[in-house]
């Protein structure tokens, strides 16, 4: 049971939360792995905070429940770092990864007093870049994957590419290549 | 006690009578077979100006109580009336009415669902709303579908409940059939309920306490929401035992959420509810005249359930057959069967209980076929079988 | 602008997490707790009402779905004001304006 | 339990058998007894074969069933005779009141083995005399009295005078007391 893994991603409606959790959830299921991935369900509005939830275990698990507690938080928008309790119901020494531009110094006063490990990554830029929109819920999971390896790489970049097909998905992929790279 | 007026009435005249007397402010209702006088002498009412009552012409049962749920927001006093087909239209509204803890009151004339369509007396329409979390009563004749009219107001608009009230009589055998009624004076039914209901403060339109009504309420407040409803279900039981005994004694009628007949020595007893009670009451005075020790219990309250008044009534009696006047399929019982046998399990000296499906459709249970059924029950608890259900009355 | 606030006893409501003895039977929610529920940051366009053309027609306030604006007296004259703390930035009133006097701009909320 | 009356009314659509049995249950609810009286529900229509049911008794009684064995069957339409089963149910014994214009022994051949007292009275003839039209319902009920006193004519009078304001109350009077007065039969009347 410890093996299961909980991922929870705030974003704004329209950012594509739902699409990260749900391809997160994938990939992991292309590995043979066990998945339970659902978004907060809700009166949902474009720019409106949005959190969605990806459970991940390698083992069969039969549990059916809202994730309270993640072991991992993605934040695909640093707007909402003042608005919502980003850390709200993290797990001691979970881990945050957030899209923001400034120093890493500064993302960490947002989150002063909790026990957690913090990553930062410049999302929007490389989506900017990569992409030439600011969509950058798969950049944060290329992040994410390096960070903790809950599925592979590899797996990620086959399923985002079934999903967006042509050039997207080349760009998606080379930006989440990026992103995984650039991780701090 | 206040000297009746006795009036020659048919069960839907009396409820129409009782609604005249009662005076509601609005009654928004669609007109159905069998319930169709109701609304008709009501209407008449409205138009002979003899009450100021807003009528209000629906063009289906939905909009009829989505009417009434609007109405009895603003803290008008709201009634309506229905049947089959229609309480099932109604049937999305009902739960709003119960959530928004809305008093209306609603008559429903008993009668059986389609396909084949069938106009006649049945219970599954009103049995299948049990869950609505509205108070559920049962009439067996005009005289009660007259004093069920105006308990009900009573009952649903006690502060402490706010609830709606539903009542069943059914179709044509009391609907349309004339009997004798002992009425009461107009001033004693508007004593009786007062002059309007006492509201709640946040919980009506008004000019001067606006507020939101059927907001969307998720995860975060939903279940006290419903849990409150549980609660106040539970204190209608004790309101409608005091507004049946306040009103026992105005009206020289004894009322009581059960009716026990006969059941003090009986070794064996009918259950059920509605006009199959009178007609249980006339078995029992068949069978007792043969010497068999017999008895009959009829549920008037079906919702919330009277557990305990029903487990005292049937200590110690060997067998129960429940007369059901509704259809369920594939159950483990029949709906009464299921009710009381949850009410009655696992307590010490309970019957057993064999429930029977009977009179579908209108159709009519002869008093020796009911004999019938009381012998089978008798032969099966000597058996020793535990919880039967059966169906009597059709051809094989 | 007036100051909105939420009355101190709903507040009181959400913070301790009332449960079946306290909330409103029914669920019927008192007045001005909306109040609470500043959604203005869910929008990715504000209108922004040039006031000198405004004619103080009213069309906006009307139809405006969260009560989002607000008519201000300015030298004798009613115009229009929005409270971006709750405009959602639907534009009904971009539409509605009959002298085009509301701009619609979008609003990057990653700058923020 | 002995004490209930089960009387049935065949009719036809429009000839007032419901109103005949619910002015009868009236007006034994005014002389203090105790009533269920209801037509037999289904598809109605103008000429077409329809009973109706009054259960009277002096006690209170519970039982709410329709009425398959009547203790008296009163015909208001003698085309009926031919086509519908109007003994069907009756009790041993029973009573049979029919509106015929012709012998008493011609309508007995209809009721040939049925174990019953047979009365007639000529009630579409009192009708068209009394009332001008061909509504001998509450003429039927004028008769019904004189063989069972399950009311008082007193009590049908006054419900029926309740019932049809004015002159139609009176000639409708009028014409239940010379029913009264002219039914035949092979009973004691």
């Amino acid at each position: 049971m410890a093996s299961i893994v909980d991922v929870r991603i705030n974003g704004r409606g329209g950012q594509g939360a739902v699409t990260a959790s749900r391809l997160l959830a994938e990939a992991a299921i292309i590995e043979g792995q066990y998945v339970h991935a659902f978004p907060n369900f809700g009166p949902e509005r474009a720019g409106a905070p949005v959190t969605s939830f990806s459970r991940i275990s390698p083992e069969p698990f039969t549990e059916k429940i809202e994730v309270y507690n993640p072991d991992i938080v993605v934040v695909i928008d640093s707007s909402l770092l003042g608005d919502v309790q980003i850390a709200e119901g993290l797990k001691p020494g979970g881990i945050i990864i957030c899209n923001y531009e400034g120093k890493l110094e500064s993302l960490k006063h947002y989150f002063e007093g909790v026990d957690s490990k913090i990553y930062k990554i410049s999302g929007t830029r490389i989506a900017r870049e990569e992409l030439g929109i600011n969509k950058p819920n798969m950049i944060m999971l290329g992040a994410l994957l390096k960070v903790v390896q809950i599925v592979k790489l590899e797996s990620l970049i086959k399923v985002t590419k079934e999903r967006f097909k042509g050039v997207i998905g080349e760009k998606n992929t080379k930006a989440i290549r990026r992103a995984y790279n650039e991780v701090e | 006690m206040i000297e009746p007026i006795v009036k020659g009435m048919t069960g839907d005249e009396a409820v129409a009578w009782a609604a005249k007397q009662i005076n509601p402010d609005v009654i928004a209702a669609y007109p159905i077979t069998p319930q169709t006088i109701i609304v008709e002498r009501f209407s008449d009412y409205v138009n002979d100006g003899l009450v100021d009552t807003s009528y209000i012409p629906v063009e289906s049962e939905h909009s009829a109580m989505s009417a009434c749920v609007g109405a009895s927001a603003t803290g008008a006093r709201v009634f309506t009336a229905t049947a089959s087909a229609g309480l099932a239209l109604m049937y999305e509204i009902l739960y709003v009415a119960s959530g928004m803890r809305l008093p209306i009151v609603l008559a429903v004339a008993n009668r059986a669902f389609s396909a084949p369509i069938n106009i006649h007396g049945e219970c599954t329409d009103q049995m299948v709303c049990r869950d609505a979390s509205w108070i559920s009563l049962f009439g067996e004749s005009a005289q009660e579908a007259y004093d069920e009219t105006i308990m009900s107001f009573k009952i649903g608009e006690n502060p402490e409940v706010m609830l709606p009230t539903m009542f069943g009589i059914e179709g044509f055998i009391v609907t349309h059939a004339l009997e004798r009624v002992d009425t009461l004076p107009d001033k004693t039914v508007k004593e009786f309920l007062g002059d309007r209901r006492v509201i709640p403060a946040c919980c009506t339109f008004n000019p001067f306490a606006v507020g939101t009504f059927g907001s969307l309420v998720l995860q975060d407040n939903y279940m006290e929401l419903k849990r409150q409803q549980e609660e106040a279900m539970q204190k209608a039981y004790h309101v409608t035992k005091n507004v049946m005994a306040e009103f026992s004694e105005i009206s020289g009628r004894d009322y009581e959420i059960i009716e026990k007949y006969n059941l003090e020595d009986a070794d064996y007893a009918f259950v059920s509810y509605g006009a199959t009670a009178g007609n249980a009451k006339a078995v029992v005075d068949r069978l007792r005249e043969k010497g068999e020790k017999v008895g009959s219990l009829k549920i008037r309250l079906y919702r919330p359930y009277p557990v305990s008044d029903i487990y005292e009534a049937l200590k110690g009696i060997k067998a129960v057959s429940i007369l059901d006047r509704s259809a369920t399929f594939g159950s483990p019982a029949t709906i009464a069967q299921n009710d009381l046998a949850a009410a009655l399990y696992g307590k010490k000296d309970v019957p057993t209980l064999h429930g029977y499906i009977n009179g579908l459709g209108g159709r009519v249970l002869l008093l020796p076929e009911i004999e019938q059924v009381y012998e089978q029950s008798k032969k099966y608890h000597e058996e020793g079988k535990a919880l039967t259900q059966d169906w009597i009355g059709y051809r094989r | 602008m007036k100051k909105k606030e939420i009355p101190l006893d709903i507040q009181k409501w959400h913070i301790n997490k009332w449960g079946t003895e306290k909330l409103p039977i029914g669920g019927a929610v008192p007045f001005h707790s909306s109040y609470g529920y500043k959604t203005g940051n869910w929008s990715a366009r504000k209108p922004f009402i040039d006031q000198e053309k405004c004619t103080g027609c009213l069309n906006c306030f009307y139809y405006c779905p969260d009560s989002a604006i607000e008519m201000q007296e300015i030298e004798g004259k009613y115009v229009a004001e929005c409270d971006f703390n709750y405009c959602k930035g639907c534009g009904i009133c971009v539409q509605h304006c009959p002298v085009n006097a509301i701009e619609w701009t979008k609003v990057r909320w990653h700058t923020k």
